[in-house]
């Protein structure tokens, strides 16, 4: 698999009125070609933070990219300037916003928006973006584009609207499209109809996509590979399988618990006690350890390295550490974790 | 994305130690939201620079007068038309009571052999212009700190009615409202002030039959928000009176935009009074405020412009102190513009 | 929209007529009348002049033959100046006030806009705080203050432009930046805070991610969603031209509808006063109205949805 | 179920807004259901299904349109006198949806809290008053310390639950959850659902919890009301409703959550719903009708032959 976006010790600081909020603190992760990375977190947890910088979207005048590197093709974006970024936004790598019903501009029609990038990068004739932009809306299932292309948002409702947003960001064929919660906004049986279409079209153009979103669920529906992140940095990441079934930090043990299955009976729900850190002071040691039940006295010092797990599978835990301590994970991880070694086993057995 | 693990000493593998009040601890320091306006409106320097300025202004209106030795309405004809003339600044060459008339430079109180300072000058009559802009700035802002008062008093009321009683009751009053609003106030203000006696009552009257209106605009779009938030619905469910519903809960939500909206109606009022005057139809000779000042001043102004300019600078100060004032407490209250 | 232009057709008209009542109860009660002031007329010349103008008749009576009048269009003749109908005094005057209007208007709108986007795109830069500033001081300062001021430095001290009179295009440069401030200073305010609040939102952010500049996305985008709602301000500002044209045209003696009707408050000539509010009225209401529909019209979010939503 | 005491009948309830005018919305169009004593009741629909007015129409934060909402009996809507509403407003109590919003920000937390007290005259001093605001904020977890602050101190979660310390202060038998859950983290879920649970156990409380997350109501519900554009199309027992959704709604929502858990959705087959499915002939009666003890569908005589001929046990 070939590497199209590169992530390196990215730190991003927002200036407040009260003070420098370290937003993301050493962030690390790998695009390759045609694959869905999902990125979860609560909010705060620098999800946002992260892949509006690989667009360069965070306002100027508060936020700065400390350091790190965001390597897409052969340029960083991190030290890009402001016009090779716009050769890169919208043609190369495009994005899909959480709220369908305000990310399209009121006064303008459907068709001048979708027709935007194609001009602006394919430098195409006006006939030929209005030809592109109906095939678009009719691939994101627009019904009666001919119609449809010369309306305003309003006439459209929030599916519909988000159906536009996705044809827009798809107009130029982009290498990336970063989705930041897309459906988080939406009712499940509009969210399950563009999760689907969302995945029909990345098979259509071979993009990758990188997917921001707080629900599990959708999570184990479009991911190839998961980025859990908390307090600013990526705590574990590894294929879906990987996360859902094997996970080894904490923090994403208590994600996967803390949500009732549709056949778990009436046991507590494990929780997660108290509220994420505040970035503002970010705590010495690990971010996650004074809500960690399983914290150990390094954790309040010093922060965990990320310890691999498999080729694909990274966990930033001290409980990793061939010379901590075993323990016991809830009882919902156990039991995933016997589905994947009855998998492996299966894998196994198949692969000879 | 590192390997191999260094070795580390085996006790720090240990639990931590678990303290779980911890948890819910707030760190911040407790700021009540007063205190949180305060330290916005703290930041913006033309707001703080205005306040001093407006609090300058109305130290001067209260002991003006005083300060200077001269009354206000007393006249005196031999001591007409005197340019300012201020004793240290007069060392230096500036407000020395010299003047240009005709193109040739005189010192009236050389001429006649004044010994007294008139640190504004004096107008025709040979009253202090001094203690007369802060008479004038005395009457200008009680005009304007009653009338908005009053406008404030009625609009909040007429506004949290129509508001929270919402159905009919809204529509009705808001067509009421529909048709105030569609009368141009200037000629309401001109019409009351033809019928009644020109005077400082009649004025502020004449400016509350339409000042109001905004206020009242303003607080019941507030109420119309406020009251379907989830907090006064939960009070209801609790079963909270009505009473309680409007000083517990919509007042003091209200309390910012009913500020500020005072804070903009004070520099209207200022202005109207001034304008009237100027135009002839506010306060009466020997009654004096800025308006009136400015009008006087404006006849003689090509000679003697001082007698203009000095009380122009006064409502100019006055005026845009309050609106910046107006604007730096709108951007603390406003969550919107919070960052 | 048929449905909505009818009510508020009819709320015009309402309002209209009890400006029109008003007016004319208002200078009923009024103390003295026009004839009282000379002093060299006799009771009986008084009485003579009271039939004549029809002062003579039950206020009902008066009433009545006063509001069909004014429904015809006739508001009646000019007390001070002998035989005059005041529509046609009226009419008379119109030019330079318009004139001054329409050029104040002009270029109020087109510098406050400029003023108002400048500071928005260069949010918190110099460029921002001095075009605040400048607002502020428009809206700050009494416009016969700025008037008298320039009307001292310009024409007085240094003696560029004509001092008081009415001309020649060269006279009406004064009068017209007096004016001017106003709408400057209200347009630039609301264009300033108008567009910092479409900048912050996500359709902007859009149409960053499509690639464009943030000059294609100021202009392409931005400004024509700011100055849509900025048609709400153009009817305060017309109040505020109409308030500001009386002491204006006073200040550089402008023979307009303002200067006029000043002068007719200082002889309580009736007529004119009652013919000049309900022109004042109804020119208002009818900008408000018109202002109304503008918005419809370019907002495609009303425009499409027909009235009955408002 | 049946054995136990009925504690809120909801009778034939209509809520429309805008009644008479083009806009008429049937927001809550002719709903019926029980809730018994102790149990919780889910309702569940997607936004602008009618759920949340349902519930604000039961606690009188609307006027019914028709119908009647009947609590222990006693019908709520209809003029009351003051006693009575009070009476009423100390059993029924709601938590809402919207943390940020649901806290006076000018109030201090001791006086949010203690509203309920003051309103209904419970403490007979201020030190009574601040022992129960006290032992209240600590029910719900919080500390003593957080009573002199406000709420914009306070994370969602933290203010989550002291909306629901003040819901207890009038120690209400009955509380509807207003989507409370919906707003917040998946971490600070959990705690506020282990909350509600644990209170439900102690105090013998009666839910009605409004939600779109299918998952959680399961979880928390033993019965589970669908809702579509106002009507109620499905209730049955939580467990039944999952295994056995006979309305082609209902099974269209839950063919769409998605799981957290890769195999199931690598597998799962959506399913859509149109309404133009059920082809109802003029004048045929749609009802709620027993296709199995204690689930009832919305459905048509015909319907209901076919429903009780797939239904599996």
């Amino acid at each position: 698999m070939k590497k199209i976006l590169e992530v390196s010790d990215l730190h991003i600081s927002f200036h407040t009125f009260a003070g420098e909020v370290q937003a993301i603190r050493g962030v690390n992760f790998d695009l390759f070609e045609g694959e869905t990375l999902a990125i979860v977190g609560e909010s705060g947890s620098g999800k946002s933070v992260t892949t509006k910088s690989i667009m360069r979207l965070l306002p100027p005048d508060n936020s700065e990219i400390k350091k790190g590197k965001i390597l897409f093709k052969d340029t960083d974006i991190a030290q890009a300037t402001e016009k090779q970024m716009q050769k890169i936004r919208g043609k190369d790598i495009s994005m899909i916003f959480q709220d369908p019903m305000t990310s399209l501009n009121p006064t303008m029609t459907i068709g001048k928006q979708i027709m935007e990038p194609l001009l602006k990068h394919q430098k195409l004739s006006k006939d030929k973006a209005r030809e592109r932009a109906l095939k678009l809306l009719d691939l994101v299932g627009i019904p009666k584009p001919e119609i449809r292309i010369k309306q305003y948002p309003h006439q459209f409702s929030g599916g519909m609207r988000q159906r536009v947003v996705i044809a827009i960001a798809l107009a130029c064929a982009p290498k990336v499209l970063i989705a930041d919660e897309p459906t988080t906004a939406l009712d499940v049986t509009i969210q399950a109809q563009i999760l689907d279409l969302m995945k029909e079209l990345q098979k259509q153009i071979e993009t990758s996509i990188i997917f921001i979103t707080h629900d599990l669920g959708v999570v184990a529906n479009v991911a190839d590979r998961v980025a859990v992140m908390y307090g600013g940095k990526i705590v574990e990441i590894g294929t879906v399988d990987e996360i859902f079934y094997n996970p080894q930090h904490p923090y994403t043990w208590g994600l996967i618990s803390s949500m009732p299955s549709l056949d778990s009976g009436d046991e507590e729900l494990f929780v997660i006690p108290g509220t994420p850190p505040d970035l503002l002071h970010p705590p010495k040691g690990d971010a996650f350890a004074p809500r960690n039940p399983y914290a150990m006295k390094i954790d309040l010092e010093e922060e965990p390295p990320m310890f691999q797990v498999s080729d694909t599978h990274f966990a930033a835990t001290w409980l990793l550490h061939p010379d901590a301590p075993k323990v016991d994970p809830p009882a919902a991880v156990k039991e995933r974790k016997a589905i994947y070694q009855a998998k492996q086993a299966a894998s196994l057995k198949g692969g000879q | 994305m590192m390997n191999v693990p260094e070795k580390i000493e085996k006790h720090r593998f240990d639990p931590a130690p678990k303290d779980h009040s911890d948890l819910e601890k707030i760190e911040k320091p407790q700021l009540s939201f007063g205190k949180d306006a305060w330290l916005r409106v703290r930041k913006n320097k033309a707001a703080i620079v205005s306040a001093v300025l407006l609090l300058l202004i109305v130290v001067m209106a209260i002991i003006g007068p005083s300060l200077s030795k001269f009354d206000p309405y007393a006249q005196n004809v031999a001591h007409g038309n005197l340019p300012p003339r201020v004793p240290v600044l007069e060392d230096i060459g500036i407000f020395d009571g010299s003047q240009k008339i005709g193109g040739v430079e005189t010192n009236k109180y050389e001429e006649l052999g004044i010994e007294e300072y008139y640190w504004f000058g004096t107008d025709s009559l040979g009253r202090d212009l001094f203690s007369r802009v802060w008479v004038g700035t005395r009457v200008s802002l009680y005009i304007a700190l009653l009338a908005a008062v009053i406008d404030m008093v009625i609009g909040v009321v007429y506004g949290l009615i129509s508001g929270f009683k919402g159905g009919r009751v809204d529509n009705v009053m808001q067509r009421i409202l529909e048709v105030i609003s569609g009368i141009p106030n200037l000629i309401v203000v001109i019409l009351m002030l033809l019928i009644l006696k020109p005077g400082i009552m009649s004025i502020t009257i004449a400016l509350v039959i339409t000042g109001w209106i905004g206020m009242a605009r303003v607080v019941r779009g507030q109420v119309l928000k406020l009251r379907n938030q989830e907090y006064i619905l939960a009070s209801r469910t609790l079963g909270a009176s009505n009473f309680r519903l409007l000083f517990k809960h919509l007042l003091p939500n209200l309390s910012g935009v009913i500020i500020i909206n005072t804070m903009f109606t004070i520099p209207s009022a200022i202005f109207f009074e001034a304008f009237l005057s100027f135009i002839g139809i506010g306060l009466q000779a020997p009654e004096a405020s800025l308006g009136t000042l400015i009008e006087d001043g404006y006849k003689t102004f090509q000679f003697l412009p001082h007698l203009m300019v000095i009380p122009c600078i006064v409502i100019c100060i006055i005026l845009i102190a309050c609106n910046l004032m107006g604007d730096g407490l709108r951007d603390a209250f406003d969550p919107k513009m919070r960052d | 929209m048929a449905k909505y232009l009818i009510k508020r057709i009819i709320y015009l008209v309402i309002t209209l007529f009890i400006i029109a009542s008003l007016t004319f109860f208002l200078m009923k009660f009024l103390p003295g009348s026009p004839f009282q002031n000379e002093e060299k007329l006799t009771e009986d010349q008084r009485v003579i002049l009271d039939e004549k103008y029809g002062l003579d008749k039950p206020i009902p009576v008066q009433y009545a033959n006063y509001m069909m009048n004014v429904v015809k269009g006739d508001l009646g003749v000019s007390f001070q100046f002998d035989n005059q109908p005041v529509t046609k005094l009226l009419k008379n005057r119109m030019g330079p006030s318009l004139q001054l209007g329409f050029q104040a208007m002009f270029i109020g709108t087109i510098i406050g806009i400029l003023l108002g986007v400048l500071a928005a795109m260069f949010q918190n830069t110099w460029i921002d705080y001095g075009s605040t500033f400048l607002a502020v001081l428009g809206k700050s300062i009494p416009s016969f203050v700025f008037a008298a001021l320039l009307q001292y430095v310009i024409g007085v001290k240094l003696g560029w432009l004509p001092v008081a009179s009415w001309n020649g295009f060269a006279s009406s440069i004064m009068p017209t930046i007096a004016l001017a401030i106003f709408p400057i200073a209200t347009a630039a305010r609301f264009m300033r805070t108008e567009l910092i609040e479409v900048f912050s939102s996500d359709y902007i952010t859009l149409a960053k991610a499509k690639g464009n500049s943030r000059m294609e996305v100021s202009f392409k985008h931005a400004i024509r969603n700011g100055l849509i709602p900025l048609v709400t301000v153009l009817g305060p500002m017309a109040v505020g031209l109409m308030t500001g044209s009386m002491v204006v045209e006073k200040i550089f003696a402008i023979p307009g509808i303002g200067e006029q009707f000043v002068k007719s408050i200082m002889t309580n000539d009736f007529p004119i006063i009652m013919g000049t509010t309900i022109f004042f009225a109804f020119l208002l209401t009818v900008i408000i109205l018109i202002v109304d529909i503008l918005y419809g019209i370019i907002d495609p979010r009303i425009r499409l949805q027909g009235g009955d939503k408002s | 179920m049946a054995e136990s005491e009925k504690l809120l009948e909801v009778k034939n309830l209509k809520r429309h807004f805008n009644v008479g005018k083009p806009s008429e919305v049937r927001a809550v169009d002719d709903v019926t259901f029980d809730i018994y004593k102790g149990e919780t009741l889910g309702l569940v629909g997607e936004s602008g299904c009618g759920k949340s007015t349902t519930g604000r129409t039961i606690i009188r934060l609307y006027d019914a349109t028709d119908g009647e909402v009947l609590y222990r009996g006693k019908n709520v809507h209809g003029k009351k006198s003051n006693s009575e509403m009070k009476e009423f407003n100390r059993k029924m109590q709601m938590i809402f949806q919207d943390p940020y919003a649901s806290l006076n920000p000018r109030m201090k937390v001791s006086d949010l809290i203690a509203e309920g007290i003051d309103i209904h005259r419970l403490a007979k001093s201020p030190k009574e008053r601040m022992e129960k605001v006290h032992s209240l904020l600590e029910t719900v977890g919080l500390n003593r310390e957080h009573a002199n602050r406000f709420p914009h101190e306070f994370s969602g979660g933290q203010r989550q639950r002291i909306g629901i310390a003040r819901a207890l202060a009038v120690e209400p038998e009955f509380i509807i959850a207003d989507e409370p859950i919906s707003a917040l983290d998946v971490s600070i879920q959990a705690q506020v659902v282990n909350l509600l649970k644990k209170l439900q156990r102690e105090k013998g409380l009666t839910y009605l919890f409004i939600a779109h997350d299918l998952s959680m109501v399961k979880y928390i519900s033993d019965r589970i009301g669908v809702m579509y554009f106002g009507k109620l199309v499905e209730l049955a027992p939580a467990e039944d409703l999952y295994r056995n959704p006979m309305h082609p709604y209902t099974q269209s929502l839950l063919s769409a959550i998605p799981l957290p858990d890769p195999d199931y959705e690598r597998t799962r087959k959506r399913q859509s719903y149109n309404p133009a499915i059920h082809q109802y002939a003029e004048g045929e009666e749609v009802t709620m009708r027993e296709v199995a003890p204690g689930h009832f569908v919305n459905c048509s005589e015909k319907e209901f032959e076919q429903i009780q001929k797939d239904y599996k046990i």
